[in-house]
């Protein structure tokens, strides 16, 4: 375990981090089609991930947690995409349609 | 038997009430016996405890107050103590002997006369009960139980009002009677309210030592007298109360002649002549007293002259007597008052007992349907003919010795003694037409006339009984007669509320009131008897005014209208008001303001994902703003 | 012997007999009828048990003192946390005569039911247990709990099993009826809640035990606050202008016993929280807005009686003549003297008693006639003699007539609101007259005159409505002829009451 | 400017590329390529925080699997070719709001006072570290991660299987 001075302020992964989230955010609030939110999704997630990574990094590099949870979260991401996937294409099979906006059985 | 045990009195009939009502249809005779058995041991006691207050008074002489007995009813302790209690002095003394006597009278009459009634133990139960709420009225040494015993005449003369229930018009009447009293009871209430309030105790006595003491408020005193007296024409049937008197006739006679002759109506002269000392405490209360009473009397002579119904025209007589004694009282003459009273009970009871007795015989009871019964009916026509004459007030008949004090009394006020006098004819005029109009003449319904007949003993004895106290009962104001019946200075003690030797007798006065009165009668006889034309004439000539007395002088129309129009018009208003405004408006429409707003919100669910995302975003968002505004 | 088993006695019997009812099968429909009068009659029994050993004159405020644990020591909550601690003073004991003889009469009159009675008889017995509980308890957390305990079993005997009604211009579904009462009662009860929970956080003891929090006393701008809340919470219970209309639409929804405990006892449970949370806890407030409370009370009074007036149907009338006659317990709380309150406690008796009897009469003339149009009757005393009697009895009761209970109650209510506002004293009376006149051409109406030929077919009483009507009847008479047993043990409480003077 | 500095600004530059590619793409396609800009490129962070193994990871499974199971779900829903709206109606609030957020975030970053910046030293950590701290200390996460895993395949071949015959008739 030995340092490695990067000269990299730990707040420009975070700024990073915060650009990528807000714009898996606006994807996910503006995009029709359901896959193409699901991306906007994995975008947020990365952007989580570089917090956690980011931390782990600078923070606490003996515990190393943050790696950890990343290393989950793209576990979780797996099996998230897989059954969002199986979700999207029930969806398409009875509604023909994979557009969210289309998707609105459940209104007043 | 000791005055103080005067409480024992109402216990006993009201006994037989409890009886009656409980056991009645299993006892023999549905139980009557038990009711007369009652009020006749009564009866007895009362003369009893009349002896021992007899005794009383000649051992005290005219200091003796009277004697008084109570128990606790009720406490909240330290701030209010009932108490029921009996007072014994000489003004109960008289009603106690009116009420038994009378009552024992029409109880042993209604033998008869109710005889085959499918009511008849629910009948003797109700007098029972009456009699006992009765003789509680005027036993009670205080407002409470007075009260108390005054609301219960009132549902018992209810009760008999209505006995023929199965009549509208005796379902209307007993309504009406007992909703025209109940009003000027809420002022009885009031008044006994108020003047606890400002003496802290409803015993008569005290209540009015502590008036005389100055400790009652001027103010506070004049109201709860004007309010007590209200309570007093409810009872007593005075203008403009009077209205339900008449109807009341619904009831079978007996009970006319029981309570609304005898005893219940003088319950509000009796508490008048109770509570006289408050009046006079305020300035312009016997006025009041005097102008009600002059009213009333005026009136209802007027309208008597022109009733067609035997009953009626007994009940405006009642009406018109009961004025009279208001207007005694109302100049200060509680004794004449009192004297009235006494023959008053026992000629207007032999009167509705003889209208009784006639209509008993014919089913009839309107005078256009009657006449010619003196042949059938010999006993019931002299009976009636007495109480009738005693009423116009021919000389030696009980009723004119009373009238003829009032009159004495009134001798002051020169405008009241005028109307009063005016009153006097009238008065022998209609008692005249109604006992030529019934007993000679012409039977008018022959087949009727037919099955006319006597009735049994038990009718006729009861009458024979109270013509003879019609004839007799006025000497009792002599002081030599009480003397021979064995009272120490004769019987006027009684009667005269220990002002003993206060009976006044004007020769003047005699001799105008008796001419009047024999000039009533000779009208009476000439435009009934003998020539009987002369009604239609006067009829026709005078028909507005006719109009004006038979209809009652429209009174019953004015308050029919009033509660028809007025009362129940404000009823069904606050009613709607109740139902569209408070609830439908107020109450859903504070659910219906939930359901609109939740209408409202019901469209932001879309049902579109994106949009509750950014529902949640924006959530986020702004949280996220105030921690970091919060945080600086 | 007193014992706080016998007030436990008076909330378990009712809950154990609903769930044992649970286990009969529901086609057994007369053993059903049986056990449930049977129980009936034992409250009735314990509640008279109660009532005459509650002891006079004695140190001790509340008797039949007894003290179950539930939560102590945990969280927020101290020494004696929340406790099941029962106990009776004499207003209390009268109440629970009250609910006892309604009860006992309630189960009698609904021996009729016959549509699902097993469910019927559950619901209840649950709310029979709730307003036993109400009165036995002394714990702000557990009286709360019986207070919603009664009030919500209540929605669904009035959907099932109550009669909607319909007019010329206007309907009234049991449903409304029943979502109406439901809501405006829980939303009450809410204000109740925050009350509750105010002074139990401002006493700062992390207790619900009411005797401790008497012994607090709150600030006075606190006491101003909080009272409305206990005032209007409990208030619309017992039928406050202008919050009372859930109470006549309730009351002609309802079956006839559920009428008679509604009208009868639950009413009662808003006049004695006002008694109980407001007037004991809060004495500061409850002198502060008392004037607001009597004036609330006459318009409750006078505004209940006139409307009553007007009413065509049976039941409606009654059920406004509640709203008049718990006017008057409303007075009689806002005089603040000891005499107003003492009459305001019997007229909650009396009122119970003889309101239940109304509503028992009337429900036996519906389950008959199945019209309640005052109209379209005539004449009933010849085929209904007892009805009539009983009837009229809960009448005459009502007007104030000496003799029955209302009178006494009301006098002593008279006395009382003389003594600070005679202007609002007479009109008390007057709303009496009022009364007279209403009960009196209702009867001369439907009970007396020409016999209408429709109904030939009425029956008089049957022998459960005879025995419900006539245990109802013997209280009515027995308070108005001999009130001390009752006063001597209402009054000796409501002396008592801090600020009652 | 240090080269870790210039490369870690070019790896960004890609990553807000790619990103932006993702949201804006006109195409569905290209939106999924652009993604697969993006997660390199935070592989490319990863390896500038001295966590390689993680970058390892980030190619092989999101670069790799997740992005061609995405092309696999844009390849089995489409509907038609007419080219047709990417972007909803809501694009505009949702713009602002997602400034917002991403404005706030970076302002709180900001302004904010972390631990171990002082000196930008980050330490490397070795990857026997790593695995015997995920097998010894995480396990039970992991074994529940597995679970998950299998959780999810059996759920999407149970949601994605074509309906049994008597159903259809509802």
């Amino acid at each position: 375990m030995e340092p490695v001075a990067q000269q990299i302020p730990l707040e420009h992964f975070l700024a990073l981090s915060a650009i990528l989230f807000s714009l898996g955010v606006y994807g996910v609030l503006t995009r029709r089609n359901a896959v193409l939110i699901l991306m906007s999704v994995e975008l947020m997630l990365n952007a989580a991930s570089i917090n956690m990574v980011a931390f782990a990094a600078y923070a606490s590099p003996e515990k190393f947690t943050g790696m950890i949870f990343a290393v989950f979260i793209i576990t979780i991401a797996a099996a998230e995409v897989g059954l969002a996937l199986a979700i999207i294409l029930r969806i398409f099979r009875n509604l023909g349609t994979a557009n969210v906006d289309e998707v609105d059985e459940l209104k007043w | 038997m000791n005055m103080t045990d005067a409480w024992l009195l109402p216990l006993l009939p009201a006994a037989a009430f409890v009886a009656l009502t409980l056991l009645g249809p299993w006892l023999p005779r549905k139980g009557d016996w038990l009711a007369v058995g009652a009020i006749a041991t009564v009866f007895v006691m009362v003369l009893l405890i009349a002896a021992d207050f007899t005794d009383a008074l000649a051992a005290h002489g005219e200091e003796f107050a009277g004697a008084a007995n109570s128990t606790q009813w009720l406490e909240v302790p330290g701030q209010l103590e009932l108490r029921l209690g009996v007072h014994v002095d000489a003004t109960t003394i008289v009603m106690l002997t009116v009420v038994s006597f009378v009552a024992l009278m029409v109880q042993v009459y209604s033998l008869g006369y109710m005889k085959g009634d499918s009511r008849y133990g629910w009948y003797y139960a109700v007098i029972s009960l009456f009699v006992a709420s009765m003789l509680a009225l005027v036993l009670a040494d205080n407002f409470l139980l007075l009260y108390f015993a005054w609301e219960l005449v009132g549902v018992c003369s209810y009760l008999l009002i209505g006995h023929y229930n199965h009549l509208r018009s005796a379902a209307e009447a007993a309504k009406k009677a007992f909703i025209t009293t109940r009003l000027g009871d809420v002022g009885l209430l009031i008044a006994i309210i108020l003047l606890w309030r400002a003496t802290g105790t409803f015993n008569i006595q005290e209540v009015i030592a502590a008036a005389e003491a100055g400790e009652v408020g001027r103010e506070v005193l004049t109201a709860s007298v004007v309010l007590l007296f209200l309570g007093a024409m409810g009872k007593s049937a005075q203008f403009p109360f009077h209205v339900w008197l008449p109807d009341a006739m619904e009831g079978p006679t007996p009970v006319s002649a029981l309570i609304h002759a005898a005893t219940m109506v003088v319950a509000g002269v009796y508490l008048v002549t109770r509570t006289l000392p408050l009046f006079q405490l305020v300035h312009g209360g016997p006025e009041l007293i005097l102008a009600v009473g002059l009213l009333t009397t005026f009136m209802s002579a007027t309208m008597g002259l022109v009733m067609t119904d035997i009953k009626k025209v007994i009940a405006y007589s009642t009406i018109n007597s009961l004025g009279l004694m208001f207007v005694a009282l109302g100049v200060g003459a509680p004794a004449a008052a009192m004297l009235y009273l006494f023959t008053h009970a026992f000629f207007k009871a032999l009167l509705f007992l003889g209208a009784g007795s006639v209509i008993h015989a014919t089913e009839r009871q309107d005078v256009s349907s009657l006449g010619g019964l003196w042949s059938k009916m010999p006993i019931t026509c002299v009976t009636f003919a007495v109480g009738a004459l005693s009423m116009a007030g021919l000389p030696i008949l009980a009723g004119f010795w009373a009238k003829d004090e009032i009159l004495v009394a009134l001798l002051d006020n020169k405008a009241a003694f005028a109307l009063a006098m005016a009153t006097v004819p009238l008065t022998a005029m209609y008692m005249a037409r109604v006992l030529i109009l019934t007993f000679f003449g012409d039977p008018k319904e022959p087949e009727s006339h037919e099955h006319a007949h006597e009735g049994s003993p038990f009718i006729f004895v009861p009458l024979v009984l109270l013509a003879v106290l019609t004839v007799f009962a006025g000497f009792v104001a002599f002081d030599q007669v009480g003397e021979l019946m064995g009272f120490p200075g004769g019987i006027g003690e009684i009667i005269f509320l220990g002002h003993p030797h206060a009976f006044h007798f004007d020769w003047n006065v005699a001799i105008g009131s008796s001419a009047l009165v024999l000039a009533g009668l000779a009208a009476g006889w000439f435009a009934w008897a003998a020539r009987p034309s002369v009604p239609g004439v006067c009829l026709s000539m005078l028909r507005p005014v006719h109009a004006l007395f038979a209809n009652k002088y429209y009174l019953d129309d004015i308050y029919q209208a009033a509660i028809d129009r007025v009362v129940l018009s404000i009823a069904r208003l606050v009613a709607w008001f109740d139902r569209n405004a408070v609830n439908d408006t107020g109450i859903d429409g504070g659910g219906y303001t939930a359901k609109f707003a939740g209408y409202l919100m019901k469209f932001q669910q879309t049902g579109k994902m994106p949009n509750y995302a950014l529902g949640m975003v924006i959530g986020v968002v702004a949280l996220t703003l105030v921690a970091f505004t919060l945080k600086g | 012997m007193q014992s706080g088993y016998i007030l436990l006695a008076t909330i378990a019997v009712p809950l154990f007999a609903a769930v044992a009812l649970l286990f009969v099968p529901s086609r057994h429909k007369d053993a059903i009828r049986a056990f449930s009068v049977a129980v009936g009659f034992a409250l009735f029994g314990l509640s008279l048990y109660a009532f005459f050993a509650y002891q006079l004159s004695q140190v001790e405020q509340y008797q039949f003192d007894m003290r179950w644990m539930w939560i102590e020591n945990v969280g927020i909550l101290g020494e004696n946390g929340i406790t099941l601690h029962l106990g009776i003073d004499g207003i209390g004991a009268a109440m629970l005569l009250l609910t006892g003889i309604v009860t006992f009469a309630g189960t009698l009159i609904s021996a009729k039911i016959d549509y699902r009675n097993k469910d019927y008889f559950i619901l209840l017995f649950l709310l029979v247990a709730g307003v036993f509980g109400v009165f036995a308890s002394l714990d702000l957390f557990f009286w709360f709990f019986f207070y919603e305990l009664a009030v919500l079993p209540m929605y669904l005997l009035i959907a099932v099993w109550g009669s909607s009604s319909v007019f010329s211009t206007f309907a009234r579904t049991k449903e409304y009826s029943a979502m109406k009462l439901t809501m405006v009662l829980v939303g009450a009860s809410v204000l109740i809640f925050i009350g509750i929970f105010a002074v139990f956080v401002e006493a700062g003891l992390g207790t619900f035990d009411l005797p401790t929090l008497y012994e607090v006393e709150f600030d006075e701008n606190f006491q101003k606050i909080i009272f409305p809340l206990f005032m209007l919470g409990c208030g619309v219970l017992a039928g406050l202008w202008p919050f009372h209309t859930w109470s006549p639409d309730g009351h002609v929804a309802a079956p006839t016993a559920v009428s008679m405990l509604h009208a009868g006892v639950l009413m009662k449970l808003g006049a004695f929280g006002i008694i109980r949370l407001g007037m004991q806890l809060l004495p500061e407030g409850a002198e502060f807005w008392m004037p607001v409370l009597i004036i609330l009370g006459t318009i409750n009074v006078l505004y209940g009686a006139i409307s009553a007036m007007a009413q065509t149907d049976f039941k409606y009338m009654v059920g406004y003549s509640s709203v008049s006659h718990m006017g008057y317990v409303l007075m009689g709380l806002a005089t603040m003297n000891a005499v107003g309150v003492n009459g305001a406690v019997l007229q909650m008796f009396s009122h119970g008693v003889m309101t239940a009897l109304m509503f028992a009469m009337v429900g036996s003339l519906y389950d008959q006639a199945h019209t309640r149009e005052l109209a379209a009757f005539g004449g009933l005393v010849k085929r209904m003699p007892h009805f009539v009697a009983f009837f009229s009895i809960a009448g005459l009761a009502s007007l104030g007539l000496p003799g029955f209970s209302g009178f006494v109650a009301e006098f002593n209510i008279f006395l009382g609101v003389f003594r600070t506002y005679p202007a609002l004293g007479a009109l008390g009376i007057l709303g009496a007259a009022i009364t007279a006149v209403y009960i009196l051409r209702m009867m001369a109406r439907a009970f007396f005159g020409p016999e209408n030929d429709k109904w030939e077919s009425l029956q008089d009483l049957s022998r459960v409505e005879y025995a419900g009507g006539a245990v109802l009847i013997a209280f009515i008479i027995l308070m108005g002829v001999y009130p001390s047993p009752f006063v001597d043990r209402i009054a000796d409480s409501v002396l008592r009451i801090p600020g009652i003077g | 400017m240090t080269v870790a500095q210039v490369i870690f600004y070019v790896v960004a530059a890609l990553a807000v590329a790619g990103g932006l590619g993702v949201v804006l793409a006109k195409h569905a396609v290209y939106a999924a390529l652009f993604l697969i800009v993006a997660l390199i490129a935070v592989a490319g962070v990863y390896i500038l925080l001295a966590s390689e193994f993680l970058a390892l990871v980030q190619i092989l499974i999101y670069a790799g699997a997740v992005t061609v199971l995405l092309l696999f779900a844009l390849m089995l829903t489409r509907t038609s070719d007419l080219p047709e709206a990417m972007t909803g109606a809501q694009w505009p609030v949702a713009g602002l709001v997602a400034a917002l957020l991403g404005g706030a975030i970076i302002a709180t970053v900001t302004t904010s006072d972390w631990p171990g910046d002082e000196d930008g030293m980050i330490t490397r950590v070795p990857f026997d570290d790593l695995g015997s701290a995920l097998f010894q200390q995480w396990a039970v996460p992991f074994e529940i991660a597995s679970l998950v895993l299998f959780v999810a395949l059996v759920g999407a071949i149970v949601l994605a299987r074509e309906d049994e015959p008597e159903e259809e008739g509802e």
